[in-house]
């Protein structure tokens, strides 16, 4: 009995010292007292978990969400799911701070003032379809179908499909996605070696080397669960290749000289060659252009065997790499030794002048390393594609189809690219080649997160009808004429591409956890009831009541029910890889030889692909006088970017990832360049490139090569830094091609 | 013995603490003693209560579950319908509410220490409505020597969040 | 006049640390520049090492006037007089600058007498340090004014019936002198242990950390206490200027206290410089040429100022107002920066994990409500060192018969004395718990207030011993 | 006030009123009579179960540094995020936090709080709001704790955290906060509980289910390491020799964060190997 009533003492002495200050009891500060929820909380302390599929990034991780009488309060991994087997990274947790978040936009909401004031009228979805329904009637009613141009970043769901569904019957070729900003230049290398566009898929679980190129694997969001999953089961070592050190665990880093990734994947396949590591018997069998072989017309063309013991001896590479030609002859023979290897890279490597070839150098080195046979790539994701009627499509949208791009792509300007974001606010500008009349901005923030603000800015001010689909009024949709809140998609039913390990084929399903919390809907209903209100062939190709409705005719019947019990839908893993390669890989492109072909005389000329298809790697091409500006800026997505509103997530935004105030931007630079500039840690710098300047707390560290400053994405005024440069044939934009030069604010 | 006394004061005026005056009123006059008189047991509506922390109160699906057919002679008895039809929820007041740090499971206390609802709760034999005012005054002290009696844990976590 | 202007000023100054501590109440301790500990901040600063500099500088002060109450020098009773008020000034500022701190000031009025833990260091340092010397001395003060009041009952034309009750029953008699005096050397002697043991506790609080590999803590309860007895030595110098032969004999004690505290800083820097544990290097160096160095050399060069002017003074056996007042300063100055080092770049660079440096630069909140206790303690001392003053005629007490004994107030001293012995030493003991694990409560609670209630018995044996009159002018008192 | 005619208690609180009474006056005087008579006995463990010690190894090799687990605590533990200004103040809690690599080592570590066997926080606290359960757990007891930091300086890995203000979730919108975790007020020290709540529920319901918990079950207990992507977190039972972090822990790997600290730490690392 020796502790009893020692509450009561508490309170009752609190009791009575409160009432001898004058002061009743306070408010239980522990009590938890949540608003009211749209739909009726449930039966008290009731509890469910949802599966569903994250959104925060195109890998597709299985989540499962805890509701607690109807609100979300934990996203964890679902264990079975093939992706992420359970874990979850910081991102797909914060998706909960987005849920609830207080700035999120309440109903659709209608310019009130000049473009940029920041005043807002509250409108129904009636009165803001019915607005785009009338300016679209009147494009489609002059003939200029073609002059509706939707940006859109998320291409990993059906929604992006809907879309391109959609601008088929209303006859726009202007589905511009933002894979030009991300990771085109791995995916257009997988095209046109492989046959398919899309990221390779890696045998992660079985790789027991990874050279990570221009990625420290988790800013590489598309593969890093996979990376991490596998991890779990068997870390394999990792080797980073990248001007930064990377901030995940690694086992070896090399810093390269920006955009000097080609050059090291072909000085590594030079030593293989040379030093007779290739296994010739696959390479005969599988690859094609390996060795010199005859075309059509019988002429005999120079193999890439030629092409790499010519040009691309280690030593003839060092100055381009910054690496020494013993660490390539070294890391070549680990890498030859161990056999299972995956070499790695996403946007980070390919974000240069020189992407497409660095990518396909960088395919080429995965195939020459006899990947095939295990432990590396086995192909490309299979995709899955909702099986819809194709639309109706009359005489407008067939001539608006046909009309070239705005962006250019395919054309003599970009003749290999599949898209061109950063062509599009030029094009707006001059009216190149037609007029702009109305602008659907989703999944992307672009003024904020793509390069050349200033000429986004004048851009966006020029499209009569801009439209911003997001959750946010972040900068894109201050510019507005319309913001429609989309339903976030922890509160919606939507079926997404996962981007599984090798051999494997995953749907995930996301399905609505939480009622929705404001006057919000999913992007696809929005498509539909723009559709059925312009009526016509448009109105007939999309029939669906509603985008749920649609998902349910775009998968086997009963799919989409039994996905709710899964959380998705996939295959077993496959045990007995490995998966032979889909097709030959064709070490010289000639799906390039064809395309370039294709294109105009004018272009043939004047921008022949070097190299007859095979990775003709140049040197990388930088913006800004070298004078003036000495430092190459390379700019890192870091793990806790979001590309579509991640700064309204505060809790990724404090993430203890670097010591001291974590809100602050951060330019980081070798001792040696400190030293140089005279800047101390902790200095309060600005960077300067041609194009703007950006302030930033210096951060001295050993972890930057010497020559370059890194500084993380998703902060305000890193992306303006930028120049817009891009890739000439492939129309990768270039992020790490920019100089800058740093100056100490006194 | 002084101190003694003092404790004790403390213990009982904490123990005495008044529970929120406002009386809310329930969204139905639902007669405990009624239901218990048809041999209906607690945990038929508090369905929580052998399995999960919150004994939980009855949906309106629960009530209408038995009463889509007239059970009796009560004149209160068709305002169940009437809410069925009405499309309204049917929300309880909760009135016992345990302090925003303590946990407390039923189904502990239920189910694994095979304790009766009478032990905490008053008695709903007598009891010929819903209630309108909370009907716990239990307080750490209760909750301690309870605890110590039947050997249970005696640490904080065991109760405190 | 200039007197009350000063008591304006000080008021003005109380007035602005009510002020921002109001505001501190108010906005949370974000108002301060304390942060998370590793996150590059320091979770204590200005108001503990407020509350070790005052609470080390009381102690020494009633210490100094203790021993010399022990030792019967009777010429330095200006000395152990002001000793008392200053002391009591201290440690109500010390507990001022703990308050401050607290994060919930409230909550640790009920939980700290109901459940306080003896085994914590913060335990000891609120009550026995604070409470306990607090208390004692509150005692010992207010009996040795006794006769003061009483000569101030017969003069004074306002409140005289104040001073009346006050004096309650003193009688200029001889055997109540003789009877005083006792008092006095027995409340002394009791004091001496309980201000040592509270030196020592702070001097833990400030030195040895509890889990840390703290080399320098060794040394810091060394300095610590050495430090206190220098702050304290140059107040009590202020105060004693009046007399010459106490003057010099502080002097040469300060002089000796800042010798130490030097030798002792030095050294312990060397040590710290040379020890093997990464964090107490890089403490070390903080303090030689990182970022406190300009704050550690001040103190040393303040220390060293100090104790080449109180050298000079018992030199000279000469101690001058102004220089005294000097010294005061300098060496108070140099002591608060001493515990300020011992305590802040501890925390900014001495971490055993690779935590990045801190940085600490106090707000003006912080200021203001430590400069608002400070002034508070002032007046508070101004206004004991009014009250109770020693009555004119201070003639020693003739040697007079042994004061008669008297069964009744034997008997009431010594249950005091054993009663709140008990009470103390149950308290104590209930409180500690005994380690009657897992969770560390006292086992009845309210049993640190058993403990504090104890002492205070105890000290109202000392009471009841003097108050409970002489059985021959029973009738004339009026106990 | 206005009574409820049904209520017919007023007698039976009176009556409590004085049962209460008398009972607490009789526990006092126990109280007093087991303080002479010696040291209470110390609450016994329900009989059937063994004397459990919580720990968590994290693996340094495996983790990758992604800090899915930091997020990971903060939603599971009610967690206000600084926000923009308090933490231009530098006052995130993080009870999960990284620990910025050291010179020579290649990356920062994860480090929740270390559960220490002698933890030092709890030796200093005076009033006893932080102490060690049975199981090991370091705890902390919010409603006692008075803000005097003393576990803060204390704690050689400083993994405590004082509430500088009060906290404040996002939109003053507490919808997303899980009930099961009482938030902490302002001026109150607050600590990771090796999600105390989730061990409970998990030994409620396996007693429920009358299936004893298995290591299997508690290996990704807690919300950091059920998060993890690279599974390099792993909880269990220290004083089960077959219990998965018993196996961890006496791996050549293993080690203990700053072992002269002499708290003998129970999260315990396995360095990195290649």
């Amino acid at each position: 009995m020796s502790r009893f009533g020692r509450r009561e003492l508490l309170s009752g002495a609190a009791l009575a010292g409160a009432a001898a200050l004058g002061c009743g009891p306070g408010k239980d500060s522990y009590r938890i007292d949540k608003p009211s929820v749209p739909g009726g909380r449930g039966r008290a302390g009731e509890e469910r978990w949802v599966l569903s599929t994250c959104a925060l990034c195109d890998a597709g991780c299985g989540i499962k969400v805890r509701v607690v009488e109807g609100r979300a309060v934990k996203i964890e991994g679902n264990p079975e799911h093939p992706v992420n087997r359970g874990g979850l990274c910081s991102r797909g947790q914060a998706a909960l701070q987005a849920l609830y978040h207080p700035e999120r936009v309440r109903s659709p909401l209608r310019r009130g003032g000049e473009r940029g004031e920041g005043k807002w009228k509250p409108a129904s979805w009636d009165e803001a379809i019915g607005e785009i329904v009338a300016k679209l009637g009147k494009l489609r009613a002059a003939g200029h179908p073609e002059r509706l141009v939707l940006i859109d970043g998320d291409t990993a769901s059906f929604t992006y499909d809907l879309w391109t569904h959609f601008l088929l019957a209303f006859g726009s070729p202007n589905h511009i996605g933002m894979g030009s900003a991300r990771a085109a230049g791995v995916k257009l290398a997988t095209l046109y070696t492989q046959g398919r566009y899309g990221l390779p898929a890696h045998d992660w679980i079985r790789g027991r080397l990874v050279l990570a190129m221009g990625t420290d694997l988790l800013e590489s969001s598309d593969q890093a669960m996979q990376f991490l999953a596998a991890a779990s089961v068997d870390r394999p070592r990792v080797i980073c290749v990248s001007p930064r050190r990377p901030g995940c665990r690694f086992d070896e880093w090399i810093p390269i000289a920006p955009g000097g990734y080609g050059a090291l994947a072909l000085s590594l396949a030079h030593v293989l060659v040379r030093d007779g590591l290739v296994d010739r018997d696959f390479l005969r069998d599988l690859v094609s252009g390996f060795s010199a072989w005859r075309d059509q017309a019988g002429v005999e063309q120079p193999g890439f065997e030629a092409l790499i013991r010519a040009a691309y001896a280690p030593e003839q590479t060092q100055e381009v790499t910054g690496i020494a030609a013993a660490t390539v002859d070294r890391l070549a023979h680990a890498l030859a030794q161990q056999r299972r290897v995956v070499v790695a890279s996403d946007g980070g490597a390919t974000a240069a002048s020189n992407g497409l070839a660095t990518g396909m150098a960088i395919a080429a080195l995965n195939v020459l390393l006899g990947n095939s046979e295990g432990g590396g790539i086995t192909g490309v994701q299979e995709f899955a594609v909702p099986h819809w009627e194709a639309p109706a499509v009359d005489a407008v949208a067939a001539a608006g189809t046909a009309a070239p791009r705005i962006d250019g792509a395919g054309t003599a300007a970009c003749p290999l690219g599949r898209s061109r974001v950063q062509a599009v606010p030029a094009a707006i500008t001059n009216s190149e080649p037609y007029p702009v009349e109305a602008l659907f901005l989703l999944g992307t923030d672009a003024l904020a997160t793509l390069p050349g603000r200033k000429a986004w800015h004048a851009a966006l001010n020029q499209v009569p009808l801009l439209v911003r689909v997001s959750s946010w009024l972040d900068e894109s949709a201050q510019q507005a004429d319309l913001v429609l809140p989309e339903s976030l998609p922890l509160e919606t039913l939507d079926v997404v591409r996962c981007a599984p390990p090798a051999g494997e084929w995953v749907v995930g399903l996301r399905q609505p956890v939480v009622a929705p919390l404001q006057d919000t809907r999913q992007a696809g209903d929005v498509i539909i009831a723009i559709a059925a209100g312009l009526g016509g062939s448009v109105g007939r190709s999309l029939p669906w009541k509603s985008y749920s409705d649609a998902l349910a005719k775009s998968l086997p019947a009963g799919s989409v029910a039994d996905m709710k019990e899964k959380g998705g839908r996939w295959d077993e893993p496959k045990t007995d890889l490995p998966a032979r390669l889909s097709r030959k890989f064709e070490i010289c492109s000639q799906a390039i030889a064809a395309r370039m072909a294709g294109a105009a005389d004018s272009a043939k000329a004047s921008r022949a692909w070097p190299c007859k298809g095979l990775p003709a790697w140049e040197p990388p091409r930088f913006s800004g006088d070298a004078l003036r500006f000495p430092l190459h800026l390379v700019p890192y997505r870091p793990v806790q970017f979001v590309e579509n509103g991640g700064r309204f997530l505060s809790w990724l935004s404090e993430l203890p990832l670097v010591s001291g105030n974590p809100w602050l931007l951060r330019a980081e630079i070798n001792p040696a360049d400190a030293a140089r500039l005279g800047v101390a840690e902790g200095d309060q710098v600005l960077v300067q490139s041609s194009l703007g300047s950006c302030p930033a707390i210096a951060q001295v560290s050993d972890g930057v090569r010497v020559g370059a400053v890194a500084m993380a994405l998703g902060k305000d005024g890193v992306a303006d830094l930028v120049v817009p440069d891009e890739d000439r044939w492939s129309g990768v934009l270039a992020w790490q091609g920019t100089r800058v030069c740093v100056k100490k604010i006194s | 013995m002084l101190l003694v006394a003092v404790v004790a004061l403390f213990a009982g005026a904490a123990g005495a603490r008044p529970v929120p005056a406002v009386s809310p009123r329930q969204p139905l006059p639902m007669s405990h003693k009624r239901h218990i008189a048809k041999d209906m047991k607690c945990r038929a509506c508090h369905q929580g209560v052998e399995g999960e922390a919150l004994a939980s109160f009855p949906t309106l699906a629960d009530c209408m579950d038995c009463h889509k057919t007239p059970q009796g002679h009560d004149p209160a008895e068709p305002e169940v319908r009437a809410f069925a039809t009405s499309g309204q929820d049917l929300a309880w007041v909760r009135l016992n509410r345990l302090a925003g740090h303590v946990y407390f499971s039923h189904a502990a206390h239920v189910t694994l220490a095979s304790m009766k609802c009478e032990d905490c709760h008053r008695d709903m034999h007598t009891v010929d409505r819903a209630l309108t005012e909370a009907d716990m005054h239990q307080n750490m002290g209760a909750c301690v020597a309870c605890h110590r009696n039947r050997h249970a844990s005696l640490d904080c976590l065991a109760c405190h969040k | 006049m200039k007197v009350r202007r000063f008591l304006v000023f000080l008021t003005a100054l109380v007035t602005v640390g009510a002020y921002a501590w109001v505001r501190q109440a108010v906005q949370g301790d974000a108002a301060t520049d304390l942060h998370t500990i590793g996150a590059g901040g320091v979770v204590w600063g200005l108001y503990v090492v407020g509350d070790g500099f005052f609470a080390s500088a009381a102690l020494a002060m009633l210490a100094v006037a203790c021993v010399m109450r022990v030792r019967r020098l009777r010429d330095m009773e200006s000395v152990t007089r002001m000793a008392l008020p200053l002391g009591i000034a201290g440690l109500l500022a010390s507990l001022g600058c703990v308050m401050a701190d607290l994060g919930r000031p409230m909550a640790t009025m009920v939980n700290l007498p109901l459940v306080g833990r003896p085994h914590s260091p913060f335990f000891g340092t609120f009550t026995v340090v604070v409470g306990a010397s607090l208390l004692a001395t509150v005692v010992h003060l207010a009996l040795a004014s006794r006769p003061g009041w009483a000569e101030r009952a017969h003069t004074a034309k306002r409140w005289w019936w104040l001073w009346r009750r006050l004096a309650c029953g003193w009688k200029a008699t001889a055997s109540a002198k003789r009877r005083r005096e006792r008092v006095d050397f027995w409340l002394s002697l009791a004091l001496l242990p309980l201000l040592l043991g509270g030196f020592v506790i702070l001097g833990i609080v400030f030195g040895v950390r509890a889990g840390r590999p703290a080399w320098q803590g060794a040394f810091a309860v060394v300095t610590f206490v050495v430090s206190g007895g220098a702050a304290g030595c140059s107040l009590l110098l202020l105060a004693a200027h009046a007399s010459r032969r106490a003057s010099v004999l502080l002097a040469r004690a300060l002089a000796v206290f800042t010798g130490l505290t030097v030798l002792l800083v030095v050294s312990g820097e060397i040590l710290a410089l040379r020890t093997p544990y990464l964090s107490v290097h890089r403490y070390a160096r903080a303090l030689l040429d990182g970022p406190w160095s300009r704050l550690f050399w001040t103190e040393l060069g303040l220390l060293f100022l100090a104790g080449m002017v109180s050298l000079a003074m018992a030199w000279q056996k000469k101690v001058s107002i102004v220089l005294a007042a000097a010294t005061a300063l300098l060496s108070c100055a140099a002591v608060f920066l001493e515990r300020f080092l011992v305590l802040v770049a501890w925390q900014t660079h001495g971490l055993g994990l690779p935590w990045p440096a801190g940085a600490y630069h106090p707000t003006s909140i912080e200021w203001s409500v430590l400069v608002g206790v400070t002034a508070a303690a002032m007046l508070v001392f101004l206004f004991l060192a009014k009250v109770c003053r020693a009555e004119t005629g201070d003639a020693p007490a003739p040697a007079s018969p042994a004061p008669t004994g008297r069964l009744l107030r034997s008997l009431v001293t010594a249950a005091c004395l054993i009663l709140g012995l008990a009470a103390a030493a149950s308290g104590l003991a209930l409180s500690a718990g005994f380690a009657s694990a897992p969770f560390l409560d006292p086992i009845m609670p309210g049993s640190p207030l058993v403990f504090l209630a104890g002492l205070f018995v105890m000290g109202l044996a000392a009471v009841a011993y003097e108050l409970i009159p002489e059985r021959e002018v029973r009738s004339g008192a009026k106990t | 006030m206005k009574r409820d005619p049904f209520d017919d208690d007023t007698r039976d609180s009176r009556r409590k009123l004085l049962a209460a009474l008398a009972a607490s006056a009789a526990g006092a005087m126990v109280g007093c009579a087991r303080a002479v008579a010696g040291p209470s006995a110390p609450p016994v463990p329900a009989p059937s179960e063994p004397r459990r010690k919580w720990g968590l190894v994290i693996d340094l090799d495996r983790c990758a540094r992604c800090a899915g687990c930091v997020v990971a605590c903060q939603q599971e533990n009610n967690v206000a995020p600084a926000g923009a200004k308090a933490a231009a103040r530098t006052r995130p809690i993080h009870w999960m936090d990284f620990l910025p690599p050291a010179s020579g080592s290649l990356a920062a570590t994860p480090i929740p709080c270390m559960h220490c066997e002698d933890p030092p926080c709890v030796k200093v606290c005076p009033v006893g709001a932080t102490y060690q359960t049975a199981e090991g757990i370091t705890a902390q007891i919010w409603e006692r704790c008075i803000g005097c930091r003393y576990c803060i300086v204390a704690c050689p890995y400083s993994r405590r955290y004082f509430n500088w203000s009060k906290p404040i979730w996002p939109g003053d919108d507490p919808s997303s906060l899980n009930p099961d975790v009482a938030p902490r007020p302002r001026g109150v020290v607050e600590k990771c509980t090796l999600c105390h709540h989730r061990i409970r529920a998990a030994l409620e319901r396996a007693r429920l289910d009358e299936e004893p918990l298995s290591d299997e079950a508690l290996r990704r207990l807690p919300a950091c390491a059920q998060s993890c992507p690279a599974q390099a977190i792993t909880f269990g039972d220290l004083a089960d020799p077959a219990s998965e972090v018993a196996r961890l822990a006496a791996s050549p790997r293993a080690m203990r964060l700053l072992p002269e600290a002499g708290t003998r730490p129970k999260v315990i690392y396995l360095r990195e190997s290649k």
